[in-house]
């Protein structure tokens, strides 16, 4: 492209890059820079999301699915060099066996045995099969630039252009204010529609919508319900939304215990009772949370982790499994069970021990769960339950929900990948803490042998089809049972200004999303209004006016000061 | 009555020098008597009166009352600041701006515990002129003229039924016209309840007008003492003489040069030898600029401390 | 008098500048040791396991935990910890942040250059306008002049940093009805930033609004502290003997009234640094200002334990270095002081 | 030289009013020293102040002044600036405060020259120096700040500061108050030698009537804003303020005034609040019934004139 | 004699008043934070918590100003009036407990650090010169985020890094009343510390400590809404957590400016007013500003 009218495209975001070492970085923002540096092994495909070729052209699996293979692409990367499979061993060898570089990625090769290379060809040695190997999310370095790396969990990887093997190479990384990236004229693929690309930090959620209005950025995802709707009305800008990835849910203390089976916190033993979690489940009104806390931009959740994005694993209640909003039903439930109301009202354990009192933990900082805890107080008091909001900040949440269990209720949520293997290992009896109350993951402390045996299951399963159905099980399993309530699915809120961008392919291209999806499609495909200068004219006409403006209004009060001076010189001191 | 023997009181000055603003003094008033301490500005006149209610520590020395030597411990400070009382230069800033004359009068006697706080207060009051008390009580000081500021102050130091009262400049911030009165009030009290006062002043008319006797400090000494009528109309130190050559009735003037000395650096000998007109003119002994003068005693005979002049006959 | 007195007389006085400047770098050493030590006990309060907080919610084994707790120095005992804290703060090395992988001192040079920048033109701007608009008001109370001043910054006073900045942005960034949105929405530079002038223009078109939010609260401070300063001074009688030796008025204002004003205000504008400090904050997160200040709101947000730590540290001992500074100034400053 | 017509200063404190000084009339010839003397309040640095127009705004000022003729006090402000110091120059009560603490004390003397574009640079410095010489301190003292001086010293730079344009007049408002006794006589004696060498006016204001007669040819008695007396330093005071002003400071070896204090009885006179006919009426140890109604003007009676009834008979 | 003390009483009242009256900027001020503060006090007898309450929420979401809701809705269609008006009393609460909290423990250490020359005087000068240069917005916002930002520890938090100012003031009011001779006369008549403290410095303190205190409750409130915006406030609704809400939900962007702009202009006014009357009152009550005017 002829300098000065080069096609550039500006995406904001609101979370600043943290490193530009991918053995480091754990941003989502920096996540998707990294997709359209690096190459991976394979992209979700853009119209199934079926994993599909990407670095690696082609694989094959070992019968007893402990060993694969993979076929590395005949590629450059973008400083000439040659791709090989030694750059992808050398990736996973070093997450491997350097602790420093297992910050990013490192659960990702935790189930490796040995990697090794020959020539294009990648072999993987597993200790357990693994039906998401093919979701790998390590992006592949190139060796010979990195093996110069002394020590990786020092390194800052702040060295442009880079070297990588994606559409785009980033030049440029101001901190905390934007990350450039040029188009990749060696990309396999060939060579992306636009010149440049540049992501933009903005602190100030607001700021980045005023700055989308006014045409500073041609692009923003990840949007809250009030700023998708501020874009309203808006001619040049395209409101995009779409089902999201996420899935927004209640995590209730049904007992917790540690790996060893000991019991751990504080949880209300009401909520040990199925029936009790039944209960609340009938007793919260989805489609009512969705309109008044998601202003309408969500799916309600009649099914469980999963989102109804990802077709092929979304499964949905139905019959009399299904629950649906009916207080009459909960209290009936309740009232079958024992639990009787008091005079005030709330019930008590069908001993009489302790009455339906419990804690809703929840973000502080967090409006939307504030609004979620008002509307769930109000619904479990019609069923003589007494919910009380607790907020606490991050660390403390994570800690009371995810290890010390010292909670009732807790908000929850988790944003799906492609392959939800990630999610659904959250409920296993493993991921709970160990005995001295440490290390886990669980998002439930669930620990459940069906729900067990059906995730082993699945993890050995390698026709995408069968494996499904094994995966819906366990949501199933997991809506019955309720150790999580699923509340809804938070659309995905983009929006982006036609008047700069022509086009762009959601992922998948059916309704899909644009920035916060996966793989590297929306903005490998993207193309830009041709008749793009650069903006600085308006700018700089801008800063001109404002300097005259300043200029006027310093000229005419020196002028007024120096005339009272001279009036007051012989007037009176 | 009120005893001061070899006191010296020091402070920290600048650079780590000490400041010996008193200097060896013996002093002492007598009962029913009044002294006036005179002398320049910075000679040490407030730190002595200070030194004597035990509002400062002398670093050597010691104050007697009665004979009993003070003793710093609270409960018999308390005790002696019932015998001797203190009043100040400056009634205005004497008296607490939010605290009605009442108030004011009644603080000792509070302290103290003393019963009958009204009627200590009223008697108190009136003594100092205040008549009729009562319409007194409840007035702030900022509605009352200097003079009665300070009769104020007196009836607070009397509501103690003090034996002795240092004054401190007791009418110089007053008005011309005012000073007269407290003065005559000091009078009429030392006359009426045989109170003794130690009168510390820089202006020797009013010594002239009240005092029993006088002494004249300089650079924390006591340099020329005796009965006012000696003193004042037969002065004997070449300080003294300079003093009240300056007043302006005085026919010949003797304008001392140079700033009054510096606490931190006493100079040898006589420490008045830098400044005094004879040395000047050439009519001083070598004695003047190398060997001290011993410090004069407390006794109420007229005494110099001065090379120049022959001692006078104490028979 | 000879001069030879006088150099005698001179000579402790410099002296004592030396002396006193020694002292208070002694306090302010004192004072950053203090600050060392309870920032450490601080942050040891902290709920939640730091390295919890970390992962994110991501997944880790409890041996991955482990290792991240033994490379932040979390397992050793707490004395342990205290000791090996404060060699290392010795050494200037303030940690690795949690959050970014390297060391603190090194994110906190990549920000410092924009922070001094902002804050510093900021200060510049809110001193000049303040104290000499203070002095002009102090001078004639009861003005039109002082009235309308004394209203400005008492109304500047009173609002809210974050709130101000916001609705800046909002006028002059975003645009409202006919008046254009000419200023930028976000940072310190455009990321195509020019060359030379150019690029000079660009970084002051950026830095308009959050200067002027900085400025617009903290000068309204420095205005009324040297306007009552000001107004001290009126009254005194060499400003009465100076107006007698016929001066013009702006004249006895300008070198009698302001320099004795100005020697008062030196440790309060010093002070009030630690005021534009944390107003940074706000105002670099508003105008996403790639400063120190949003580097510690981040730190909080994540929570960061290191970096927290680090920047407030930094903070902290900056401003009492800032306040030393000015102790010392005002000491050379004063003739009063400067020989007592 | 200089003549008060009528001059009258009123304070103005909100709604209420402070007549402080209340038509005052006097002349001073060219070369005259004069003595003002009165307690506190009574408004000797109000007329001081009034002289060169320097009170504060609050201040409602009355009568004429006339300076060589013409009338300070409608004189353009270009006029007053260039008479204010080298026609009349001022003398203030406290030193210590008269001087800019923050600037050298040269630099402070030589502001006059400059302003009345009189010397600069090397000129003015010798002109400073010069002055510190005349009154006795040395040249070097010019690189001094205030604080460095006690207070005599301090005095004596007022003192050169008022001399550094050669000024015709000048008024000195209580320039010995808060000055030791020694340091007051070294100062007093400063005045009187260069009053004596330069044949300058001087208007001098204390309220030590033995330090003015000292000092002082004519000498002048304010009571609550009025001249109450005036007249030759020497003899007799008429008024009975300024007989009981003059014995409260005893004569030290009289002994008419051993062990015998004298004052007024009852207190000053607070200026908002003024009794009618004569305001000394309350205090005064000789009244007569008509002096409740009768406001005395000066009653002239030999070489001196007194606002007394006593006077006429 | 009682009465006389409660005549003079009403009457130094009086003059007080007559004083505080001339400035109007102060009355005007005194009128505003007496308006806000009954309207707070009454609060409860019309309308409670609920008002607060998202489920509650009568509007439409984000509706401009009308008739119903005068002040417009929230995102949640809640009243901003009556958010407002409930909230002042959090805002309120929170500026007040906070500079009694600064004002106690400024007045304790300051008086101490004035009153105790020796070594105790120096150690406390010395924490308070290091609190006040500890900038305390930052050190604030540290605090309450390690504390957990409930209305407790907010007080707490603005209280703790709030108080150095106001000893400062009070040591310096402390020394020029210990050196006024009436404490030397005092000592004279043998008082001991504690009389001296409470008889003598406080009372003098006093008037200065009631201006200060207003000011630092304008500049509480302020801090207060700032630490809200910056998220480290779990507080119940304020004045800054309803800006801080406004911000979240995109007002400012969806042209709400009611949202924006009403509890800004609450916080201005009500700051203002305390300063405004914290200014007038200590001209009025600080002798040496009083002296000045004169
Ligand atoms: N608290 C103190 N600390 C240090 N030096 C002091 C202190 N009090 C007095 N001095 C010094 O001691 C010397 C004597 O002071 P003192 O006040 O007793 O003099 P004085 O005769 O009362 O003077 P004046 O007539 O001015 O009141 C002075 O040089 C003074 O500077
Ligand atoms: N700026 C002012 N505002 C109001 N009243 C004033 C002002 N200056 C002086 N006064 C009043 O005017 C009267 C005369 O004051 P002035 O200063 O002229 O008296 P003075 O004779 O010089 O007294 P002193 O001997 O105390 O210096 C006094 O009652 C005083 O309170
Ligand atoms: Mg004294
Ligand atoms: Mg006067």
């Amino acid at each position: 492209a002829e300098p000065g009218h080069k096609k550039v495209i500006k995406i904001g975001v609101t979370q600043s890059v943290d490193s530009m070492n991918p053995f480091l970085a754990v941003r989502l923002v920096t996540g998707s820079i990294q997709r359209l540096i690096y190459g991976f092994l394979t992209v979700p495909d853009s119209k199934t999301l079926q994993p599909s070729p990407d670095l690696a052209e082609s694989w094959t699996t070992s019968p007893d699915g402990l060993t694969w293979t993979f076929k590395i692409r005949q590629a450059k990367w973008s400083d000439g060099q040659p791709i090989t499979a030694d750059d992808a061993a050398w990736t996973f060898n070093k997450m491997m066996t350097d602790d420093g570089a297992k910050t990013g990625n490192g659960p990702a090769v935790e189930n490796f045995r040995s990697v090794s290379a020959n020539g294009q060809e990648l072999t993987i040695k597993l200790k357990t099969p693994q039906a998401s190997m093919l979701d790998n999310p390590v992006p592949i370095m190139p060796k010979h630039v990195w093996e110069k790396v002394k020590d990786i969990s020092k390194y800052d990887a702040e060295v442009y252009p880079t070297v990588g093997s994606g559409p785009y190479v980033a030049v440029e990384h101001k901190k905390d204010q934007f990350v450039r990236l040029e188009a990749n004229p060696a990309y396999w693929r060939g060579r992306p529609k636009i010149d440049e690309l540049q992501v933009i930090f903005y602190d100030n959620p607001a700021a980045s919508i005023v700055g989308l209005k006014k045409g500073d950025i041609d692009l923003i995802g990840r949007l809250n319900p009030p700023d998708f709707e501020s874009l309203k009305g808006d001619d040049n800008i395209v409101q995009w939304n779409t089902q999201g990835r996420r899935a927004a849910y209640l995590q209730i203390n049904h007992g917790a215990t540690t790996s060893d089976n000991k019991p751990i916190g504080d949880g209300h033993p009401a909520l040990k009772d199925p029936r009790v979690r039944t209960a609340l489940h009938y007793a919260i009104d989805k489609q009512k949370l969705v309109d008044e806390v998601q202003g309408g931009l969500a799916k309600p959740a009649d099914g469980s982790i999963i989102p109804p994005l990802y077709k092929d694993f979304f499964w949905e209640a139905s019959g009399a499994e299904k629950v649906t909003f009916d207080l009459a039903k909960a209290n009936k439930i309740l009232d079958d069970a024992g639990y009787k109301r008091g005079p005030d009202g709330v019930r008590t354990m069908p001993d009489g021990s302790r009455k339906l009192q419990f804690r809703f933990s929840i973000h502080t900082d967090t409006p939307i769960e504030d609004k979620l805890a008002e509307y769930l107080t109000g619904w479990f008091k019609e069923i003589g339950v007494t919910l009380t909001t607790k907020r606490l900040d991050s660390s403390k949440f994570t800690e009371e929900t995810g290890t010390t269990a010292l909670f009732d209720i807790a908000i929850s949520g988790w944003s799906v990948n492609p392959d939800p293997e990630e999610v659904l290992a959250t409920h296993l009896c493993s991921r709970r803490p160990t005995a001295t109350g440490e290390g886990g993951g669980t998002e439930s402390f669930y620990c459940d042998p069906t729900y067990e045996s059906l995730y082993l299951q699945q993890q050995k399963e390698l026709d995408r089809t069968k494996r499904a159905d094994v995966i819906k099980k366990m949501e199933e399993r997991l809506y019955v049972d309720a150790p999580v309530i699923a509340l809804y699915y938070p659309n995905d809120l983009e929006g982006y200004r036609k008047d700069r961008i022509a086009s762009i392919t959601p992922i998948p291209e059916d309704k899909g999303l644009l920035y916060g999806g996966s793989g590297y499609w929306p903005f490998y495909t993207l193309e830009a209004v041709s008749t793009d200068t650069k903006t600085d004219g308006g700018s700089n006409a801008g800063l001109i006016a404002g300097i005259a403006a300043g200029v006027v209004v310093l000229a005419a009060a020196g002028f007024f000061l120096t005339r009272r001076r001279r009036g007051a010189a012989d007037e009176r001191e | 009555m009120l005893e001061a023997t070899d006191l010296q009181v020091e402070f920290p000055g600048r650079g780590g020098r000490r400041a010996r603003a008193v200097d060896g003094v013996n002093l002492s008033v007598g009962a029913g008597e009044i002294v006036a301490l005179v002398g320049e500005s910075g000679c040490g006149k407030t730190t002595l009166a200070r030194t004597l209610l035990g509002l400062e520590r002398p670093s050597a020395g010691r104050i007697a009352y009665d004979g009993t030597p003070l003793n710093y411990s609270t409960r018999s400070l308390r005790a002696f600041r019932r015998q001797v009382q203190l009043v100040l230069q400056d009634p205005m800033g004497s008296l607490n701006p939010r605290h009605t004359v009442y108030d004011a009068v009644a603080e000792g006697p509070r302290i103290h515990g003393l019963p009958d706080e009204e009627s200590v207060v009223a008697g108190a009051l009136a003594r100092a002129g205040l008549r009729p008390p009562e319409r007194f009580f409840q007035r702030y000081p900022h509605e009352l003229s200097g003079g009665q500021r300070q009769r104020v102050v007196i009836a607070g130091a009397l509501a103690l039924e003090p034996k002795v009262l240092i004054a401190d400049e007791p009418v110089a911030s007053l008005d011309a016209s005012v000073r007269g009165e407290i003065l005559a009030l000091l009078l009429k009290l030392r006359d009426e309840l045989g109170l003794s006062a130690l009168v510390v002043t820089h202006d020797l008319g009013l010594a002239w007008n009240i005092a029993d006797r006088v002494a004249v400090m300089y650079l924390g000494r006591i340099v020329e003492s005796g009965r006012t009528e000696d003193v004042l109309t037969n002065p004997q130190h070449p300080y003294t003489k300079a003093l009240l050559s300056v007043l302006p009735e005085s026919p010949a003037r003797i304008v001392l040069t140079g700033e009054p000395p510096d606490p931190t650096r006493i100079p040898t000998g006589c420490r008045f030898h830098p400044r005094c007109q004879l040395v000047a003119a050439g009519t001083g002994a070598d004695a003047c600029t190398t060997i001290p003068l011993p410090i004069l005693p407390a006794t109420t005979d007229t005494q110099v401390a001065c090379h120049l002049v022959p001692a006078v006959d104490n028979s | 008098m000879s001069s030879t007195v006088e150099e005698l007389e001179q000579a402790p006085a410099r002296h004592g500048l030396l002396r006193y400047a020694a002292t208070k770098a002694g306090g302010a050493l004192l004072s950053i040791a203090m600050v060392i030590v309870a920032t450490f006990f601080l942050f040891r309060l902290l709920p939640g396991d730091p390295v919890r907080a970390l992962a994110q919610g991501r997944n880790m084994t409890p041996e991955q935990l482990d290792l991240e707790r033994a490379r932040l120095g979390l397992d050793k005992p707490v004395p342990e910890q205290f000791l090996h804290f404060i060699g290392q703060t010795l050494r200037l090395d303030l940690g690795v942040s949690y959050e970014y992988k390297r060391p603190v001192l090194d994110l906190i040079g990549e920000r410092i250059g924009s922070t001094l920048l902002l804050t510093g033109t900021a200060l510049v701007i809110a001193v000049s306008l303040g104290l000499w608009q203070g002095a002009r008001a102090g001078w004639k109370p009861g003005s039109r002049f002082d009235k309308i001043s004394t209203a400005i910054s008492l109304v500047l006073w009173s609002v809210p940093t974050f709130w101000l900045g916001l609705l800046l942005l909002m006028v002059f960034a975003a645009g409202i009805g006919p008046i254009p949105g000419i200023f930028p929405t976000r940072g310190s530079s455009s990321v195509d930033k020019p060359d030379g002038f150019a690029g000079v223009l660009d970084v002051g078109q950026h830095m308009v609004l959050p200067c002027l939010t900085l400025v617009a609260v903290v000068y309204a401070q420095y205005l009324l502290v040297m306007r009552s300063s000001v107004i001290d001074e009126v009254g005194q009688d060499y400003i009465t003997t100076a107006r007698a030796k016929g001066l013009r008025d702006d004249d006895v204002r300008r070198r009698h009234a302001v320099p004795n004003a100005l020697l008062p205000t030196v440790t309060l504008v010093f002070m009030r640094i630690g005021f534009v400090v944390g107003g940074a904050v706000t105002v670099e997160a508003i105008f996403s200002w790639p400063g120190l200040g949003q580097l510690f709101y981040e730190a909080i947000r994540v929570p960061d334990f290191t970096l927290m730590q680090g920047t407030f540290l930094l903070i902290t001992v900056s401003v009492i270095v800032m306040n030393t500074l000015a102790d010392v100034v005002y000491h050379v400053l004063d003739p009063r002081v400067r020989s007592a | 030289m200089l003549t008060l017509d009528e001059l009258s200063v009123t304070y103005r404190l909100g709604a209420a009013e402070v007549p402080a000084v209340r038509g005052v009339s006097l002349e001073l010839a060219s070369g005259e020293a004069l003595g003002l003397a009165g307690e506190s309040g009574s408004g000797k640095s109000s007329v001081a102040l009034a002289l060169l127009r320097l009170l504060p705004r609050s201040a409602v000022v009355g009568g004429r002044v006339l300076l060589d003729g013409e009338d300070v006090l409608t004189m353009k402000w270009g006029r007053l600036r260039a008479v204010r110091w080298s026609s009349a120059s001022i003398v203030f009560q406290g030193a210590q405060h008269g001087l800019n603490p923050v600037r050298r004390i040269g630099d402070q003397i030589a502001e006059p020259l400059q302003v009345h574009k009189l010397a600069s640079g090397a000129a003015a410095d010798r002109r400073v120096r010069e002055l510190l010489e005349q009154v006795g301190l040395p040249a070097w003292r010019a690189r001094s700040y205030p604080h460095e001086l006690s207070g005599g010293q301090r005095q004596r730079v007022m003192i050169a500061m008022a001399l550094a344009c050669a000024p015709q007049l000048i008024i000195a408002d209580e320039p010995t108050t808060a000055l030791d006794l020694m340091v007051q006589a070294q100062v007093l004696t400063l005045i009187r030698q260069l009053i004596a060498e330069h044949g300058i006016s001087l208007l001098m204001i204390s309220h030590d009537l033995s330090v003015l007669a000292d000092v002082c040819d004519r000498l002048a008695v304010m009571y609550a804003g009025r001249l109450v007396e005036i007249g030759p330093s020497s003899g007799e005071f008429k008024h009975p303020y300024s007989q009981a002003l003059a014995a409260a400071f005893p004569t030290v070896g009289d002994p008419a005034s051993r062990l015998a204090p004298r004052g007024l009885a009852g207190d000053p006179p607070d200026p908002q609040r003024l009794p009618g006919g004569c305001a000394f009426r309350p205090r005064c140890p000789v009244a007569l019934e008509e002096c409740a109604s009768t406001d005395v003007q000066l009653l002239v009676s030999g070489d001196r004139a007194a606002a007394c009834v006593l006077v006429g008979e | 004699m009682s009465s006389v003390v409660w005549v003079r009483r009403k009457r130094a009242f009086g003059k007080f008043w007559n004083d505080f009256r001339k400035h109007r900027a102060g009355v005007s001020g005194l009128v505003i934070l007496g308006v806000a503060v009954v309207l707070a006090l009454i609060a409860p007898l019309f309308i409670d918590a609920g008002v607060t309450n998202v489920v509650s929420g009568t509007g439409a979401k984000l509706a401009p100003p009308s008739l119903d809701h005068p002040l417009g809705t929230d995102e949640s269609g809640r009243s901003v009036l009556l958010m407002i008006w409930w909230g002042s009393r959090t805002s309120l609460l929170i500026g007040f407990l906070a500079a009694l909290l600064s004002m106690v423990i400024g007045t304790v250490l300051g008086i101490a650090a004035g009153h105790f020359r020796g070594w105790t005087g120096a150690v406390i000068l010395r924490v308070t010169d290091w609190f006040l240069v500890l900038p305390s917005l930052v050190t604030a916002l540290v605090l309450a985020a390690i504390l957990g930002g409930s209305t407790a520890t907010i007080i707490v938090a603005i209280g703790v890094t709030s108080w150095p100012s106001t000893a400062r003031l009070i040591r310096a009011q402390t020394l020029a009343v210990e050196a006024r001779p009436y404490i030397e006369r005092s000592l004279a008549l043998g008082a001991g510390h504690w009389h001296i403290a409470t008889r003598h410095v406080l009372p003098n303190v006093a008037p200065l400590l009631l201006a200060s205190t207003t000011l630092e409750v304008a500049s509480a409130i302020v801090t207060e809404s700032t630490l809200a915006f910056l998220g480290v406030s779990a507080n119940k609704t304020s004045w800054g957590t309803m800006l801080r809400g406004s911000y979240d939900w995109g007002a400012a962007t969806a042209g709400a400016w009611w949202y924006i702009l009403v509890p800004g202009l609450c916080i201005v006014a009500v700051v203002m007013a305390f300063t405004l009357c914290g200014r007038a009152l200590e001209t009025v009550l600080n002798p040496r500003l009083r002296t000045r005017e004169a």
